[in-house]
């Protein structure tokens, strides 16, 4: 979803699946109880920021030729098959798991299999690109740092295996998330406030010198 | 025919929407597999119980049945209503008694065999699930409204922001339906819904602020049990006001349905849209006003506590109804209001009048004045 | 292989998108974009971690809705700037920002 | 993993999302398949009031009440964090006892400074 929110081709089909990542998202924490992130995640990303940026998509508008479809070729529509697969499958287990049929096997399968999809297919994405020189490299840029990033963090992952963990049902507690809010983080709160008026006064102050030269 | 474009994709979605349908009936057998079995066995061993069974309540009682039978009848109230206000007769020839309830049947079965015109230059995958999508979402708050301890679907210990969650959804898929017609009035009504909708989302979570921190709960079902010895539209009154103008232009009810102002601007979103997509669209914000007016009932207006002369789910269907009626009848009432005015007066009226309200719960909590709530 | 695992797997794979993003678009929405997301990957880390330590959560979900609301900010800066840039220029390419003039 | 007490819950509210859904596709398909359908250039055309659409056809927008936006995004995120406090106070004693309301009274400049610029933009 999040490479589709990159990759499509018409920039309010991008918002879209930007709309559809961060849902995902709620989804993850949801499935991790922490029900306030998740309905926090919701309203804030979905209900306000995607509006917001489609909100601007629409006012910049398309870009007034589109490249014609097409030219990915089988490739590439291999590429995106796997990714639209392995996305599939993981909500899929998510929602097996939330609905309380456990499907370890498939479960752990996944953790192995779907990096090795998921760089396939960046490869075959990589491949299938139309062969303009200067996006070409752009291109190599962005997977080459994407895969040192993701390396590291596969680095960590292993190292993570032999941590002990603390998988047991934790409680969804309200009460602990307003204590330490409130109590421990009170300060923060303010500041916070004063960056967001900031924030709002300077967004607002250039909404305005739009709105006054129409 | 077949070699257009449009032809074409009119197929696709066919077979693309055959297939969706066959794998939602799919997914939905696996799903009831369990509950259906477990109905069965209630049917034949007590039948009282079918009453409190969750299959019940999600497709029939305060579910999917209720809540498009109120609908229906809030549909031909407002007809009739308007009608009365303004010496017509509305809705007459269809039904006897009340004469014109069988109205919207026959509309049904006339938009069900309209043709669906598509124009040319829409995007078409938005434009045709945008409606269904609306439908979703519209209808979706049902399950979270609670009209008894017992008869919820729904309990979630978030139940209230999870209800203006669906709420914060809706103007993005109005947005998208403006945009994806590429028409001028269509664009102009979803961008006047996105900034009615996101303006009176404030106040309206303001005014809920009041009952969350009164009741010291986010679910709704904790809510309406805490207005056990007295309603919080006498404790809150401010709030109250507040979340019901707020509702009203969320709903785009009347005084505030300027994104569909049809003298201004046709039918606003709406322009492009005919047959069953209408319907689509109309049918989810009828419903979704169902669950508006519960919610108002259970945050306010004390849910299912009354007298006890009737079990109180009755409570809650009576007040709803006359919730629903008060909101149906502004529309013969009240003119339209601009949209900077509308805008305004959300920003600068309601939430402070909302935010004056939670100050003034602080300092009569803070004197001690609020100790026979609990 | 945990579930603690997977999550971090989840959240590795998010940001390096991001990063990918971040190094290979050229409108600056795109951009915006992959920003959002490298944020909500490490929003989905951290809370990832703070769900399978056996401490308590509320730190770290205060820390997580500090970050969401940062990032709203950022967000609401962020497209008013864009908005901006592409009213003087007319297009939203930030290899053609170059200059310092308005 | 259980929801709390919530499952059988979100079960049910699965199923009333799919059961919409399925129903608002059904509603869909049956005028596909028994309405007639007639084209014409006309009928696809764009509605304008009986002419026929002069102009650029995606038009781009007046930008006047865009700063209500903005502001909406500011206060989203301001109320979520009131309603853990709200929700703290009565309950759970008082928890740190101002500091979203002076949050709250930060963020009210901001909110007259937007009101008077986009009534200031009006051309009514």
């Amino acid at each position: 979803m999040a490479l589709l929110a990159l990759e499509s081709k018409s920039l309010v089909y991008g918002a879209i699946s930007l709309g559809g990542f961060f849902l995902g998202l709620s989804i993850f924490f949801f499935y991790l109880n922490l029900l306030y992130l998740a309905i926090f995640q919701l309203l804030v990303y979905v209900g306000a920021v995607s509006v917001l940026i489609l909100f601007a998509v629409m006012v910049i508008g398309e870009p007034s030729k589109l490249p014609p479809r097409g030219r990915l070729g089988g490739l590439g529509l291999l590429g995106g098959l796997l990714l639209a697969l392995a996305e599939v499958f993981t909500v899929f287990v998510l929602i097996f798991s939330f609905l309380g049929l456990t499907l370890d096997p498939i479960f752990q399968s996944l953790l192995y299999v779907g990096p090795i999809v998921v760089f396939f297919a960046f490869v075959i994405l990589f491949l299938g690109e139309p062969k303009e020189r200067s996006r070409y490299r752009f291109k190599a840029f962005g997977v080459l740092g994407a895969s040192l990033v993701f390396a590291g963090f596969v680095g960590v992952l292993s190292y993570l295996g032999s941590l002990p963990t603390h998988s047991g049902d934790v409680a969804f507690n309200i009460v602990d998330l307003a204590d330490s809010l409130l109590n421990d983080y009170g300060l923060l709160i303010v500041v916070l406030g004063l960056l967001l008026a900031a924030a709002t006064f300077g967004a607002v102050a250039l909404a305005k010198k739009e709105a006054e030269e129409q | 025919m077949a070699e257009t474009p449009h032809g074409d994709f009119l197929k696709t979605f066919l077979v693309f929407a055959s297939i969706a349908l066959v794998a939602g009936v799919a997914v939905l057998l696996f799903l009831l597999y369990q509950p259906l079995l477990s109905i069965l066995s209630y049917i034949f061993s007590s039948p009282g119980s079918l009453l409190v069974d969750p299959l019940f309540k999600t497709l029939v009682f305060p579910g999917l049945v209720y809540a498009g039978l109120v609908a229906y009848i809030a549909i031909w109230g407002e007809r009739k209503f308007a009608a009365k206000v303004q010496n017509r007769v509305g809705p007459l020839y269809a039904g006897a008694l009340p004469e014109g309830i069988l109205q919207n049947i026959a509309d049904l079965v006339k938009i069900l065999f309209k043709e669906i015109i598509i124009p040319r230059e829409t995007d078409k995958p938005i434009f045709i699930m945008a409606p269904v999508a609306a439908f979703v979402i519209g209808a979706l708050p049902v399950v979270l409204v609670p009209y008894s301890p017992t008869y919820v679907i729904f309990d979630f210990p978030l139940g209230l922001l999870l209800f203006f969650v669906l709420a914060a959804f809706y103007p993005l898929v109005l947005l998208l339906s403006g945009w994806s017609s590429n028409n001028k009035f269509s664009f102009i009504g979803g961008l006047r819904a996105l900034y009615q909708q996101a303006s009176y989302e404030v106040p309206l979570f303001l005014a809920a602020l009041a009952p969350v921190m009164l009741a010291g709960s986010f679910g709704l079902v904790d809510i309406g049990n805490a207005q056990a010895g007295i309603w919080y539209v006498l404790v809150a009154p401010i709030s109250a006001i507040v979340f019901f103008t707020a509702l009203l232009a969320e709903l785009e009810k009347y005084p505030f349905d300027i994104p569909e102002a049809d003298s201004e601007l046709v039918a606003g979103w709406l322009t492009e849209y005919s047959g069953v997509p209408y319907l689509l669209y109309q049918f989810g914000a009828y419903i979704k006003m169902v669950a508006y007016a519960g919610l108002f009932v259970v945050l306010f207006l004390g849910g299912w506590n009354g007298f006890s002369f009737l079990p109180g789910v009755w409570w809650t269907v009576i007040k709803v109804a006359l919730v629903v009626l008060v909101i149906i009848s502004t529309r013969a009432f009240f003119p339209r209001i601009r949209i900077d005015q509308l805008l305004s007066a959300g920003w600068t009226k309601l939430i402070p009048l909302a935010i004056l309200n939670i100050l003034l719960l602080v300092l009569l909590q803070y004197f001690g004045l609020l100790a026979f709530l609990r | 292989m945990n579930e603690l695992q997977f999550f971090v797997a989840a959240s590795a794979l998010f940001f390096a998108i991001g990063v990918y993003g971040l190094l290979s678009k050229k409108s600056a929405i795109r951009i915006l974009f992959s920003i959002e997301i490298i944020i909500n990957a490490a929003s989905l880390n951290i809370a990832a971690f703070a769900r399978y330590s056996p401490y308590n959560l509320g730190s770290a979900q205060s820390v997580t809705i500090f970050i969401i609301a940062l990032a709203a900010a950022e967000a609401a800066a962020g497209l008013a700037l864009i908005i901006e840039a592409f009213r003087i220029r007319g297009k939203v390419d930030v290899n053609e920002m170059d200059e310092l003039k308005g | 993993m259980s929801l709390l007490g919530a499952d059988q819950g979100l079960y049910w509210f699965i199923v009333f999302a799919v059961l919409a859904l399925v129903s608002g596709l059904l509603f869909l398909i049956i005028p596909m398949i028994f309405a007639p359908r007639h084209r014409s250039a006309l009928k696809e055309s764009t509605f304008e009031a009986g002419q026929l659409p002069p102009g650029e056809k995606r038009i781009r927008f007046a930008l006047q009440y865009y700063a209500y936006l903005l502001l909406f995004l500011v206060f989203d995120v301001t109320i979520m964090i009131l309603f853990v406090w709200g929700y703290a106070f009565f309950s759970a004693g008082q928890y740190g006892f101002g500091y979203p309301l002076i949050l709250l009274l930060v963020l009210i400049p901001p909110l007259i400074y937007t009101v008077k610029l986009s009534k200031a933009v009006d051309m009514w």
